[in-house]
C-alpha cells in the first residue's frame, strides 16, 4: 500500500490537514475576510501537497533532479492564480462593506450566505 | 532523527497556525496568524528540495496577500469580536470536513512512492530548452502556454480589481518608514534583476523577482511615493499590459519564422534563440508582474471623492 | 489559423486597454473576425476529421495538448458568434445602458478563456483555464456596480472554491500517475480508491461551478444581477465550460464501473434541477430571476443526458448533451437580451412590468416567446432536436418508461414558466407604458438567436453528424 | 404529375397563407386596405391552388414534397385524398372567417396581430392537413397550439387569460403526450409516410405492449384537441374569444386537426388489421361514445349560447372518432363526412351566435325571445344548422349520421346504435327550444344592446354573407350528397382507397 514512508508522509498528512482545516474556516466563516483566508489555507495546503509530491524524486534517485520541475513550476503558476483570486476577492469585500456603510444601516456587516 | 523531529515539529506548528487561524475569535489575529503560517509553509518548502517555491511563497504567499489583508483590515475600521458559532452549528462542517479527511488520506496513502515519466522527460529534453534550471524550462518552454494564461489571470485580477477599487483611505504616512523605504528602495531593484538573471540556471526568475519589487513599490506607495504608478498613467498601463504582449508577439513572431515549415508549432522557440527569447519574455514580465502586483495591493479608484454613482461607469480602463 | 482564434482576441484585449477608446470597435472587429475563422476551422476539422497539438513541440507528456474535434469547433464557433452578437448588443445600447469600458476587453477575454478550454486537453491547463474564466465572469457580473457586489462576491468564492476541488482531484492524479494530458491518463487509468476520489472532488468543484444542482445557489442571484448583456454571455457559455470538462473526466477518464456508479447521481440530480428550477422560475417575481432560474433547470437537461449517457452508453444521448448545451445557449441569449432590453425600456425588474408588453414591445416579446419555445422545446426548435434525441436514445435501449415520462412533466414546466411570461404580455386590462421609444435595433438582436435556435432544426442532420462523429 | 413546379404544391398551399400573415404583422394599424387585398389575396390564390390539386388527386395523382429533418423522418408534405378533405374544408371556411372577421372586427384594435395569427393558424391547419409523416404532422399541430393561443387571449381581459392558460395547459400537454408517442413509435418503426393500411404490422407481434402504449399515448395527446371526454375541459372556456375565433377554433382548425390526426392514426399509421390485432378499437370506440353523450348532456344544461355550442361540438367531433374506430368501411364514410360536414353546420351556428352578440347583445338563450322577427336571415341559417345537428332530412346532417347508422347496422353493433339514438334525441332536446325562442315567442322587452350596423339589412353585410354562404351549404351538401363533387362522394373515395390497399 503506501510507497511512501517517514517524514514525506508526515508531510502529506499535514498538507491533508491543512485542506480539511480550510475547507472547515470557508464552511463556518462566518466573517467573509475569514472565508478568503480560509481559501488560502486550502490552496497552501494543495501547493504543499505538489511540493511534498515534487520531493518524491529526491528519494528514489531515478534521476539527478532535486524535485520533479513540473510540479514545482505548476505550483508557481498556481501561487501566482491564488493571489490574484485573493486580491481581486479583497477587493470585492472592500467594496461591499464600503457601500453597506454608506447605507448606515448601524454596522452588522452583512453576512455571506453559507456555504453553495 | 532530528531531521524527522523538526519536520514534525514544523508541521505541528504549521497546523496549530492554521487553526488559531480559522478559529480565532479576533479578525486581526487571523491574518497576522495567517501571514506566521505562510512564513513557515516557506520555511518547509525550503526544507522540501524547493528554493525558488519557498521564496515564491515567502513573497507572495506570505509577503502579498498579507499586505492585502492588512488593506483590507485597515478598511474595515474598528473590529468587533467575530459573532460566536454555536456547537450545533461547528459540529456537522466539522463531522463532514472529517469523513472528507480520511477519504483524501486513504486516497492519498495509495500515490506510489516513484515519480510519473515527466520528471525525466524534461531532464531529457532541458538541453533544448535553452536555459539550464529545469523549473524555468517548463515554465517558459515546456508548459508556457500556462504561463502565459496565467499572466492574464494577474491582469484580469486587477481589471476587476480597478473597476470595483474602494475609495482610499487617508492615513499618515509615517516619517521613519518613508526614509526608510527609500533606502530600501534601490536594494530591492538590485535583489530583484539578480533573481530575474538567476532564473536561468539558479532558483529564481520572473515571478519571484517580480514578486520582490512589487514589495519594493508596495512599501514605498504606501508611503506616499511612488505618486506616477498608477493605471491612469499611460506608461504604467503599457508596462502592465507589455508583459502579455511581448509574450504573444515573440511567439508570433517565432510561429511566423517556422512558416516555411509545413506545420508551424505554436510557442515553439527555435533553440538557438530560445534563451534570449526567454530572458526577453521574463524581464518584461517581471516588470508587468511588478507594476500588477503593485496597483492589485494599493488598488484605489484614481477620482477622489467618489460616489458610487460615477464610479459604475468610470470603472476599468476608462481615463 | 488555430492561433489566430487565440492571439486575436488577446492582441485586442491587450490594445483596448491601452486605448480605450476604441475598444467598442476591436471588440466587435476581432469578434467578427473570430467568427469567421471559428466556421473555417469547423468547416475543416468537418472534412479532414480531428486535429491534435502538442504546443512548442516538446514530446507528448510534456507539452500541453490541444484537440480540435467536432464538438470543440462547434463551441468555439457559438462563443464567437455569441460574442458578436451581445457586442452588437451591448454596442447599440451603449449611450443608454452606460455599461462601463471595462465591459469591452472583459468580454473579448471571456471569448479567449473559453476558446482555450475547448481546446485544452490537459488538466492542469483546464484549471487554469476555469479560473480565467471564474475570474472574468465575476469581473463582468460586478459591472452593475452596487448591487452587484454582493453576487459577485459569493460568486467568486464559491467559483475559487470549486476550482480548489478540481486542483486537488488534478493533484491526485499527478500523484498516482505523474501525467496531466487526458488522452495519457486515459491509456494508465485504473479504477481505485485513488482515482475515485480525484474523479470526485474534480466533479464537485466543477459541478459547483457549473451550477449543477444541488450547487447551484449561486447562479440566480449572480445571472440576475449582471447588466443584460453579461447575463447573456454568462447563462449561455460561462456555465458550459466547467460542464465539457466534466464531461470530458467522466467519459473518457473514468473506468466503465467507475461511469456506472456514478451515472444514476447525475441523472437524479439533473432531474432534481429540472424540477426545482422550474418550480422557482414560476415562483419568482423578478423577470431576470425567472430565466436564470431557467438556466439552472436546463442545465438539469445536460445533466441528466450526462447521467442517462453514462448509463448506456449510447450515442444519440451524448448529441442529445451538446444538442440541449447549443440550444441552451441560443435560446437563453435571446431571452436575457429579451428581458434586459424590456425592463430597460419599460423600467423595472419585477414580472409585472411585462404586463401588456405584447403591444408595447412586440418585438422583444416575441423574440422571449420563440426562444421560450425553443426551451420548452417544441418542434422545430434546437430544444425539441436535443429532446428527440435523448427519447430516441433512451427508447433504442429497450423499454424505458421512468426518464421519459420525468422529461414530460419537466417540459410542462417549462412550458408553464415561459407562458407565465407569455400571458403577462398579453394582458391588456392596463398596458405598463414604456419610459422613452423602444429602440428596435436591440430587439431584433435579441430575435436573432431565437430565430437561429430554431433554425438548428434546418441543419439537424448535419448537426448530429457532427455531434456523433466522435464520443468526444 | 408532369410540371416540376407542381411537386411544390403543397408547399405552395401553406406559403399562401402563411406568407401574407407574416406580411401583414409588419402592418401599421391603420393600413385597413393593404390589410383586406393581402388577406383576400392569400384566400383566393390558395383557393386555386387547391382546385388544381384536387383536380390531380380526383384523376389518382399523389403529391410528395420533403426536406431533411430528423433522421429518419424527413419533414414531408403529402397531398393525397384525405387530406385534400381537410384541406379544402379549411380553405372555404378560411374565406369564409375571413370575411366575418373583418366585418366583425371593424375598428377595434390590434387588428394586425389578429389577422396576422389568423393566417398563422390557418397555414398550421392546412399544413397538419398536408403532413406526410408523424413528426410532421407533431411540428404543425404544436404550431397550431401556439398560433391560436394569441387568439384565444385576443381580448386581453382576465377571463380571456385564464382561459388562454388553461387552454394552454391542456394542448402543450397534449402536444407533449403526442411527442412522447411519436418519438416512441418512431424508436420501433422510424416515421415513414403515411400509407392506407399503416406500416405497424411488421412489428407488431414483436412489440404489441410498446405499440399500444404509443397508441395510448398519441390518442391522449390527439384527444386533448379532438376534446375527448377527460380532456375535454378547455373548450367550452376557450369560449371568450371574439366570434370569429370560437367559429374557428370549433369548426375548423383546432378541434377537427385533433379528430384528423385520428384518422391519420386509425387508417395510415396503424392500419384497420393492427388495429384488430391490438385490441385498439373497442376501448377509443367506447370513449368516443361516452364523450357524444356526455357533451349533449351538458349541452343541455347550457345557458350561454357559445358555451352549449361548445358543448354540442365536444359531443359532434366525437361522431367522427366512433365512425373511424368501428373500423368498418361505411362507417368510416361517415365519420370523415362527418368531419366536413360538421364543420359547415357549427361554423355557421357560430357565425349566428356572433350576429347575435354584436347585433342585439344577446348572450344566454332566454333572451333570444322573438329574435327570429329582428334578425329573419341569421334565423334561418341558425335553424338549418341546429336541424343539421339533429340529423334531419334534408340537411348534410342527416348524410353522415345516416352512414354512421348504417356502419353501426353492418358491424351489428347493437350498443352503437343506441348510443346515435340517444344522442340524437338529446340534440333535438337542446337545439330545438332554441328554435321555438327565435320563431314562436314573443320579445321580452328591448335587446340588451342593440345596434344599427347597417342601414338596409338586419346587420352588417359582412357579417351576413358567409352566414348565409355556409347555410347554404349545409342544404346543398344534403340535397347533391349523390353527385361527384359532393363531400359524401369525396369520402367515399377516401374509403375505398383506404380500405382496397392491398
Amino acid at each position: 500500500m503506501t510507497e511512501l514512508s517517514g517524514s514525506l508522509l508526515l508531510f502529506l498528512l499535514t498538507a491533508a490537514s491543512l485542506v480539511a482545516i480550510g475547507v472547515y474556516g470557508f464552511i463556518i466563516g462566518p466573517e467573509p475576510l475569514r472565508r478568503i483566508l480560509a481559501l488560502n489555507i486550502i490552496s497552501a495546503g494543495i501547493f504543499m501537497l505538489m511540493v511534498v509530491l515534487a520531493y518524491r524524486t529526491s528519494g528514489s534517485g531515478a534521476t539527478e533532479l532535486a524535485a520533479d520541475p513540473v510540479l514545482q513550476a505548476l505550483v508557481l503558476t498556481g501561487l501566482v492564480v491564488a493571489v490574484s483570486a485573493t486580491a481581486f476577492a479583497l477587493a470585492l469585500l472592500a467594496r461591499l462593506e464600503q457601500s453597506s456603510s454608506e447605507m448606515s444601516a448601524p454596522l452588522q456587516l452583512k453576512q455571506t450566505e453559507p456555504e453553495q | 532523527m532530528s531531521l524527522l523531529l523538526f519536520d514534525t515539529l514544523l508541521c505541528g506548528l504549521l497546523l496549530a497556525l492554521a487553526l488559531a487561524s480559522v478559529l480565532s475569535r479576533q479578525l486581526s489575529h487571523a491574518v497576522i496568524l495567517y501571514i506566521a503560517f505562510g512564513l513557515l509553509m516557506a520555511m518547509a518548502w525550503a526544507r522540501l528540495a524547493a528554493p525558488d517555491l519557498a521564496l515564491a511563497e515567502a513573497a507572495i504567499g506570505a509577503g502579498l496577500t498579507g499586505a492585502l489583508c492588512f488593506t483590507a483590515l485597515a478598511r474595515q475600521g474598528q473590529l468587533a469580536l467575530s459573532p460566536v458559532v454555536s456547537w450545533q452549528q461547528r459540529c456537522w462542517p466539522a463531522l463532514f470536513v472529517l469523513v472528507t479527511l480520511s477519504g483524501l488520506l486513504l486516497a492519498l496513502l495509495q500515490i506510489p512512492a516513484s515519480p510519473g515519466p515527466l520528471p525525466a522527460l524534461v531532464l531529457q529534453e532541458l538541453a533544448g530548452s535553452g536555459v539550464s534550471h529545469p523549473v524555468t524550462a517548463v515554465l517558459l518552454n515546456f508548459r508556457s502556454w500556462d504561463t502565459l494564461l496565467e499572466l492574464l489571470v494577474l491582469l484580469l485580477a486587477l481589471l476587476g480589481t480597478l473597476q470595483v477599487a474602494p475609495a482610499p483611505v487617508r492615513q499618515n504616512s509615517w516619517a521613519l518608514s518613508r526614509s526608510w523605504s527609500q533606502l530600501l528602495a534601490p536594494l530591492i531593484i538590485l535583489l530583484a534583476g539578480y533573481v530575474l538573471w538567476a532564473g536561468a540556471s539558479q532558483p529564481g526568475g520572473a515571478f519571484q523577482a517580480g514578486a520582490l519589487l512589487a514589495a519594493g513599490a508596495v512599501v514605498l506607495k504606501l508611503n506616499k511615493q511612488l505618486n506616477w504608478l498608477a493605471w491612469r498613467n499611460i506608461w504604467v498601463r503599457f508596462f502592465a499590459v507589455a508583459g502579455l504582449g511581448v509574450f504573444v508577439i515573440a511567439a508570433l513572431a517565432a510561429w511566423l519564422l517556422q512558416g516555411l515549415a509545413a506545420e508551424p508549432v505554436w510557442l515553439r522557440w527555435p533553440p538557438q534563440l530560445a534563451k534570449y527569447i526567454i530572458l526577453l519574455i521574463e524581464t518584461f514580465a517581471t516588470l508587468a508582474i511588478a507594476i500588477t502586483l503593485t496597483l492589485l495591493v494599493v488598488a484605489e479608484q484614481p477620482d477622489t471623492p467618489l460616489s458610487l454613482e460615477t464610479q459604475d461607469s468610470a470603472g476599468g480602463s476608462d481615463d | 489559423m488555430m492561433i489566430l482564434l487565440l492571439v486575436l482576441p488577446l492582441l485586442s484585449a491587450l490594445l483596448m486597454l491601452l486605448w480605450p477608446r476604441i475598444a467598442p470597435l476591436l471588440a466587435l472587429f476581432s469578434a467578427a473576425a473570430s467568427s469567421l475563422l471559428a466556421l473555417q476551422l469547423l468547416l475543416q476539422v468537418a472534412e479532414q476529421g480531428t486535429r491534435y497539438w502538442l504546443l512548442a513541440g516538446w514530446p507528448s507528456g510534456l507539452a500541453i495538448a490541444w484537440q480540435a474535434d467536432t464538438l470543440s469547433c462547434l463551441l468555439i464557433l457559438l462563443s464567437t458568434v455569441l460574442q458578436l452578437l451581445v457586442g452588437l448588443y451591448a454596442f447599440a445600447t451603449r449611450s443608454r445602458d452606460k455599461l462601463s469600458q471595462g465591459f469591452w476587453p472583459l468580454s473579448t477575454l471571456l471569448q479567449l478563456s473559453l476558446t482555450a478550454l475547448w481546446l485544452s486537453r490537459d488538466l492542469f491547463n483546464l484549471y487554469v483555464c476555469l479560473e480565467l474564466l471564474g475570474l472574468v465572469a465575476v469581473a463582468l457580473v460586478s459591472l452593475s456596480g452596487r448591487k452587484a457586489i454582493k453576487p459577485a462576491f459569493n460568486y467568486l468564492l464559491l467559483s475559487l472554491f470549486g476550482s480548489l476541488c478540481y486542483l486537488l482531484g488534478v493533484v491526485l492524479l499527478y500523484g498516482a500517475y505523474g501525467l496531466l494530458d487526458i488522452a495519457g491518463l486515459a491509456s494508465q487509468w485504473q479504477a481505485g480508491w485513488l482515482s475515485n476520489s480525484a474523479l470526485l472532488l474534480m466533479s464537485l468543484g466543477l459541478m459547483l461551478k457549473a451550477a449543477i444542482w444541488p450547487l447551484h445557489a449561486w447562479l440566480p442571484a449572480a445571472h440576475a444581477a449582471a447588466p443584460a448583456p453579461v447575463s447573456a454571455l454568462l447563462s449561455a457559455l460561462v456555465v458550459k465550460g466547467p460542464l465539457f470538462i466534466l464531461c470530458l473526466l467522466w467519459l473518457q477518464l473514468a473506468s466503465t464501473s467507475q461511469a456506472q456508479a456514478m451515472a444514476p447521481l447525475f441523472a437524479a440530480a439533473g432531474l432534481a434541477a429540472l424540477l426545482f428550477g422550474g418550480w422557482s422560475a414560476l415562483r419568482t417575481p423578478f423577470a431576470k430571476n425567472l430565466v436564470a432560474y431557467s438556466t439552472v433547470a436546463q442545465l438539469g437537461y445536460a445533466t441528466l443526458a450526462l447521467g442517462l449517457m453514462l448509463t448506456f452508453d449510447q450515442p444519440l444521448i451524448f448529441a442529445a448533451l451538446w444538442l440541449f448545451v447549443l440550444a441552451h445557449a441560443l435560446a437563453k441569449a435571446a431571452c436575457f437580451l429579451a428581458i434586459g432590453e424590456m425592463s430597460a425600456t419599460l423600467g423595472g425588474k419585477r414580472l409585472t412590468i411585462l404586463k401588456g408588453a405584447s403591444q408595447t414591445m412586440p418585438l422583444a416579446m416575441f423574440a422571449f416567446a420563440v426562444a421560450g419555445g425553443s426551451l420548452i422545446g417544441l418542434p422545430p426548435s434546437g430544444g425539441f432536436l436535443a429532446k428527440w434525441a435523448l427519447l430516441q436514445g433512451l427508447w433504442l435501449q429497450g423499454e424505458q418508461l421512468f426518464w421519459p415520462l420525468a422529461l414530460v412533466f419537466a417540459t410542462l414546466l417549462s412550458a408553464a414558466y415561459v407562458f407565465r411570461v407569455v400571458v403577462l404580455a398579453f394582458d391588456r386590462a392596463d398596458p405598463v407604458a414604456p419610459d422613452f421609444a423602444p429602440q428596435l435595433v436591440p430587439q431584433w438582436l435579441a430575435l436573432l438567436p431565437a430565430l437561429a435556435v430554431w433554425a438548428m432544426a434546418l441543419f439537424s442532420e448535419p448537426l448530429l453528424l457532427l455531434l456523433r462523429l466522435e464520443a468526444l | 404529375m408532369s410540371p416540376f413546379w407542381l411537386s411544390y404544391l403543397p408547399l405552395a398551399i401553406i406559403l399562401s397563407s402563411l406568407l401574407p400573415g407574416l406580411i401583414i404583422f409588419t402592418l401599421k394599424e391603420q393600413q385597413v386596405k393593404l390589410r383586406i387585398s393581402l388577406n383576400l389575396l392569400g384566400v383566393t390564390v390558395k383557393l386555386i391552388l387547391v382546385l388544381i390539386m384536387w383536380q390531380a388527386v380526383k384523376a389518382g395523382d399523389i403529391f410528395y414534397f420533403s426536406v431533411p429533418f430528423l433522421p429518419g423522418a424527413d419533414l414531408v408534405l403529402q397531398g393525397d385524398a384525405l387530406s385534400l378533405l381537410f384541406v379544402v374544408l379549411s380553405s372555404v371556411l378560411w374565406l369564409a372567417t375571413t370575411i366575418y372577421a373583418i366585418g366583425y372586427l371593424e375598428n377595434s384594435p390590434l387588428r394586425s396581430r389578429f389577422f396576422g395569427y389568423f393566417s398563422l393558424c390557418v397555414s398550421a391547419t392546412v399544413g397538419l392537413a398536408l403532413s406526410g409523416n408523424l413528426v410532421s404532422f407533431l411540428l404543425f399541430y404544436e404550431l397550431l397550439t401556439l398560433a391560436t393561443f394569441p387568439l384565444v387571449v385576443h381580448r386581453g381581459t382576465p377571463q380571456s387569460l385564464a382561459a388562454g392558460r388553461r387552454y394552454l395547459a391542456y394542448t402543450l400537454g397534449g402536444g407533449l403526450l403526442l411527442l412522447t408517442g411519436v418519438a416512441l413509435l418512431h424508436s420501433l418503426v422510424q416515421s415513414p409516410q403515411f400509407v392506407p393500411g399503416g406500416y405497424v404490422s411488421a412489428v407488431v407481434s414483436e412489440h404489441s405492449g410498446l405499440l399500444q402504449l404509443a397508441f395510448g399515448l398519441m390518442i391522449a395527446g390527439l384527444g386533448v384537441k379532438a376534446a375527448l371526454l377527460p380532456l375535454h375541459g378547455w373548450l367550452p372556456q376557450a369560449m371568450v374569444a371574439p366570434a370569429p375565433v370560437s367559429a374557428l377554433l370549433h369548426a375548423v382548425a383546432v378541434v377537427k386537426a385533433g379528430a384528423f390526426g385520428i384518422i391519420r392514426l386509425v387508417y395510415d399509421v396503424f392500419g384497420v388489421e393492427s388495429m384488430q390485432l391490438l385490441q385498439l378499437a373497442e376501448p377509443l370506440m367506447l370513449l368516443a361514445a361516452a364523450t357524444i353523450l356526455y357533451g349533449s348532456w351538458r349541452a343541455l344544461a347550457q345557458q350561454d349560447i357559445k358555451r352549449r355550442l361548445a358543448y354540442s361540438t365536444i359531443s359532434q367531433v366525437s361522431y367522427i372518432t366512433v365512425g373511424v374506430a368501428m373500423l368498418g368501411p361505411l362507417a368510416a364514410v361517415g365519420g370523415l363526412v362527418h368531419l366536413v360536414h360538421q364543420g359547415v353546420m357549427k361554423i355557421t351556428l357560430f357565425f349566428c351566435a356572433g350576429n347575435y352578440a354584436e347585433t342585439l347583445g344577446v348572450h344566454k338563450i332566454n333572451e333570444l325571445n322573438g329574435a327570429g322577427r329582428r334578425m329573419p336571415l341569421t334565423s334561418v341559417a341558425f335553424t338549418l344548422g341546429a336541424l343539421g345537428m339533429i340529423g334531419i332530412p334534408p340537411t348534410a346532417g342527416f348524410i353522415s349520421k345516416w352512414y354512421l347508422g348504417l356502419g353501426a347496422v353492418a358491424s351489428d353493433n347493437q350498443l352503437m346504435l343506441l348510443v346515435f339514438v340517444f344522442s340524437g334525441l338529446l340534440n333535438a332536446a337542446y337545439f330545438l327550444p332554441i328554435i321555438y325562442r327565435l320563431w314562436f315567442l314573443p320579445q321580452r322587452g328591448s335587446w340588451p344592446d342593440e345596434q344599427r350596423l347597417s342601414a338596409r339589412l338586419e346587420t352588417h353585410w359582412m357579417l351576413l354573407l358567409p352566414m348565409l354562404f355556409t347555410a347554404l351549404l349545409i342544404i346543398l351538401m344534403g340535397l347533391f350528397a349523390s353527385t361527384g363533387i359532393s363531400p359524401l362522394s369525396w369520402a367515399e373515395l377516401i374509403v375505398e382507397r383506404e380500405f382496397s390497399y392491398d
